[in-house]
């Protein structure tokens, strides 16, 4: 470990503002664009079975027609 | 019914019929222009006038304006072929598609880029560009108004089926034109300075070779998208 | 019948399918058109007439299979094929700002075409008189015509007509019947989609694709 | 007539060997960026000139290599797709786009965040960080491209066009900014610019540039899945899949 203690770390040798800013807004678009990959899955399945439903509807009133 | 057309003729077909329908439609050619002289006046308005100011910078105004001024006339280039059909024509005429577009952008560049080169002098006077400057400012601007007409059509052909253009538009094609920029820029300030500029003209020349080449190919293959 | 086994096949599609916005519009369709043949594609709005026409012309690419022009992939004889080929979309395809004459000129010489008299093919269509009359001043029959002049005066095998007789009045029409059969005659095809009843042209010269609206 | 469909279509195959392939992914990236990021930050040497503010190198780097190694997976996806038709290559290059300019963004911020201890502002017009800002806007022409189509075959094919056409300027773009810079800032320093690197350094960098690369492909994986489901919705498997999974 390079630094003494753990207050040390996270003073980064008095640029903690930069050093943690960077890795933050690193990490946090990371972390959003994962999340937002992860639940377009079921986002895409749910249009999908949406579009099915509507396709039952339009095959049934052309069907009683 | 004989069928004789060489490439020739068929390049001037084209560019005979746009640069015909053009001169029934004057408002297409003096509207960029117009917007051209207007943004650049705006400029001493916004940093004030003072004529050491305006040296410095009116190389980079001039061009940033023409930049934009050449974006905005060549939103129609394709508009209003794809609107009335005569593009799907086109696209399926026996001719080459590249040798027809690049009929299109050559009277396209007539009608809106040889005015522009003509009306800078006067508007370099405005911005009080230094006096050796203005033979870099028109080369440059001779030799690289038809590279920014080149690959400006390409991100044309790639929307001109969307409703949204504009925005997109300059999205797509203003980082194109940066190179431009930057060495077109560079050489009015070299000669500002009575160094040579020839580097810089080269580079913007072998640019414009390139664009020749290569563009009409990509704006080929975009239309045939946009088309579809 | 016999007759039908000689000629040549024109244009063939394999296995077309064509899907827009996740929609399958037609799949697995394949046909073969002979020299001679008049075929109108039919089916109700959205089954994807215009998509048919227009893959046929290779304006669209379809999303699975392929056109085939004596025997090969249009993509990769486009100029040939091209060269035997007249589309008429909906769109005209005719600038307003040109007059009849200059419109004519344009679209045949694009096609290749050189010394012709566009006043006397103007003349065919009954637009004598109106040479010098800007395209956007026509109305909308006689501009419909000046677009459909260069079916007068070409020698393209494969005619693709989306629509001809739109805005076309019933004497037009039948002009057009008369032209598509002679047309057939000389050895060439037509394929068109239409709405209207055609009188000259008998459901037994006529043959028909069908294509159903599907939901899938 | 239908038979195309059911048939074991190249779609489905590509969404199955993904979700086989996405654990591996996803958990090498995690292991590398972890192990990567701590060593970089907490067991890295002290560098005797720029002090700990140096630390930022552990992302900046990667970020800015593989915002560039991004468009170039990007753009060769869409040229298999435009010119043999594959159409899996298309769907390739849509997902990885957002996840390059998403890298790209964090490579400006990095380096911004870096500047501002440096160089004593948050922006320079140096040529690294201006050529990172013009592949942003590449970019973004081509999400936005792709998204301003309603026919996504289309907009794969545009979008396309236009990444291929931005790899051929990327180069040109580059050597005129790096030449416009040094025209301008005759000397400026550098911030990746180290004549020494010790190994404790380096190490964790070279981790940290894999691990990225590990999970720019675990993301286009992700991406990759919805992609081909979205592309897919009138294949019987899809429908089968949403189904049983996408009703509420």
């Amino acid at each position: 470990m390079q630094f003494d203690s753990i207050s040390e770390f996270l003073n980064m040798g008095g640029y903690a503002f930069y050093v943690w800013l960077a890795y933050g807004v690193t990490f946090f678009s990371l972390g959003t664009l994962v999340a937002l990959s992860v639940r377009q899955k079921r986002k895409v399945l749910v249009e999908i079975a949406k579009k099915i439903q509507r396709e039952e509807r339009l095959k049934e009133t052309r069907s009683t027609k | 019914m004989k069928k004789g057309i060489s490439y020739t003729q068929a390049f001037g077909t084209v560019l005979k019929r746009d640069l015909q329908i053009a001169i029934r439609h004057r408002g297409d050619i003096f509207n960029p222009l117009l917007f051209f002289v207007l943004v650049v006046t705006l400029f001493p308005l916004g940093i004030g006038p003072e004529p050491q100011v305006l040296t410095r910078v009116a190389p980079g105004i001039i061009w940033v304006a023409a930049l934009l001024a050449s974006m905005l006339s060549l939103e129609r280039l394709f508009k209003a072929d794809y609107v009335d059909g005569s593009l799907e024509q086109m696209l399926l005429s026996p001719q080459p598609l590249p040798l027809m577009v690049l009929a299109k952008v050559l009277a396209h560049w007539i009608l809106t880029g040889v005015p522009l080169i003509l009306v800078a002098p006067l508007l370099a006077v405005l911005l009080h560009l230094e006096s050796n400057s203005y033979g870099a400012l028109i080369a440059t601007l001779a030799l690289g108004t038809p590279v920014l007409s080149l690959l400006g059509a390409i991100g044309v052909a790639l929307t001109v089926g969307l409703h949204k253009g504009g925005v997109l538009l300059s999205l797509l094609i203003l980082p194109l034109y940066i190179p431009v920029l930057i060495f077109a820029t560079s050489a009015i300030d070299a000669a500002g300075m009575n160094l040579p500029y020839d580097g810089q003209l080269a580079i913007i020349g072998a640019m414009l070779i390139g664009s020749l080449t290569l563009a009409p190919f990509a704006i080929g293959a975009s239309l045939r998208v946009s088309t579809n | 019948m016999v007759e039908q086994l000689k000629a040549t096949t024109l244009v063939s599609a394999s296995n077309l399918t064509c899907i827009r916005e996740e929609r399958i519009l037609f799949d697995d369709l394949s046909f073969e058109i002979t020299e001679g043949e008049i075929v109108q594609i039919e089916g109700p709005n959205g089954a994807g007439k215009t998509s048919l026409l227009r893959i046929i012309a290779g304006l669209s690419r379809p999303y699975a299979g392929n056109i085939n022009f004596k025997g090969e992939d249009i993509v990769r004889c486009r100029d040939e094929y091209n060269d035997e080929l007249l589309y008429l979309g909906h769109l005209a395809g005719v600038k307003s700002e040109l007059t009849a004459e200059e419109n004519l000129n344009f679209n045949l010489r694009l096609c290749g075409y050189d010394g012709f008299d566009s006043r006397e093919i103007l003349s065919k269509v009954n637009l004598s008189g109106f040479e010098d009359a800007l395209a956007g001043h026509l109305s909308a029959g006689q501009h419909r015509r000046t677009a459909l002049a260069r079916l007068w005066h070409t020698n393209c095998k494969i005619w693709l007509l989306d629509e001809p007789f739109t805005a076309i009045d019933k004497k037009g029409v039948e002009e057009l019947e008369h032209l598509f059969l002679a047309h057939a005659k000389r050895g060439g095809c037509v394929i068109l989609t239409t709405h209207q009843d055609m009188g000259v042209i008998s459901d037994d010269i006529l043959r028909k694709i069908s294509l159903d609206y599907r939901f899938v | 007539m239908w038979k195309w469909l059911h048939s074991y279509a190249d779609p489905e195959r590509a969404y199955k060997l993904s979700s086989t392939l996405l654990p591996w992914f996803a958990t090498l990236a995690i292991a590398f960026i972890g192990i990567g990021t701590i060593w970089g930050l907490g067991f890295a040497p002290t560098d005797y000139q720029q002090g700990d503010s140096y630390r930022i190198i552990f992302i900046h780097v990667p970020a800015a290599s593989m915002s560039m190694a991004a468009y170039m997976g990007m753009a060769t996806c869409s040229f298999i797709g435009l010119v043999w038709q594959i159409k899996s290559a298309d769907w390739a290059a849509a997902s990885i786009a957002p996840i390059g300019a998403v890298i790209t963004f964090i490579a400006l911020v990095t380096g911004a965040t870096w500047g501002k201890p440096m160089w004593g502002t948050w922006w320079v017009w140096d040529a690294r960080l201006t050529s990172e800002l013009v592949l942003l806007f590449l970019y973004l022409g081509v999400i936005s491209l792709y998204a301003s189509f309603e026919d996504k075959v289309l907009a794969a094919r545009a979008s396309g066009i236009l990444a291929i056409v931005g790899v051929i300027n990327i180069p040109i773009i580059k050597y005129s900014v790096d030449w416009w810079s040094s025209l301008h800032q005759p000397s400026t320093i550098r911030i990746t610019e180290k004549s020494t690197m010790s190994t404790d350094m380096l190490y964790p960098l070279l981790i940290n540039i894999f691990g990225f690369g590990l999970m720019i492909a675990a993301i286009t994986i992700v991406r990759f899945r919805s992609e081909i489901l979205a592309r897919n919705g009138m294949r019987p498997w899809v429908r089968e899949l949403a189904k049983a999974e996408g009703v509420k």
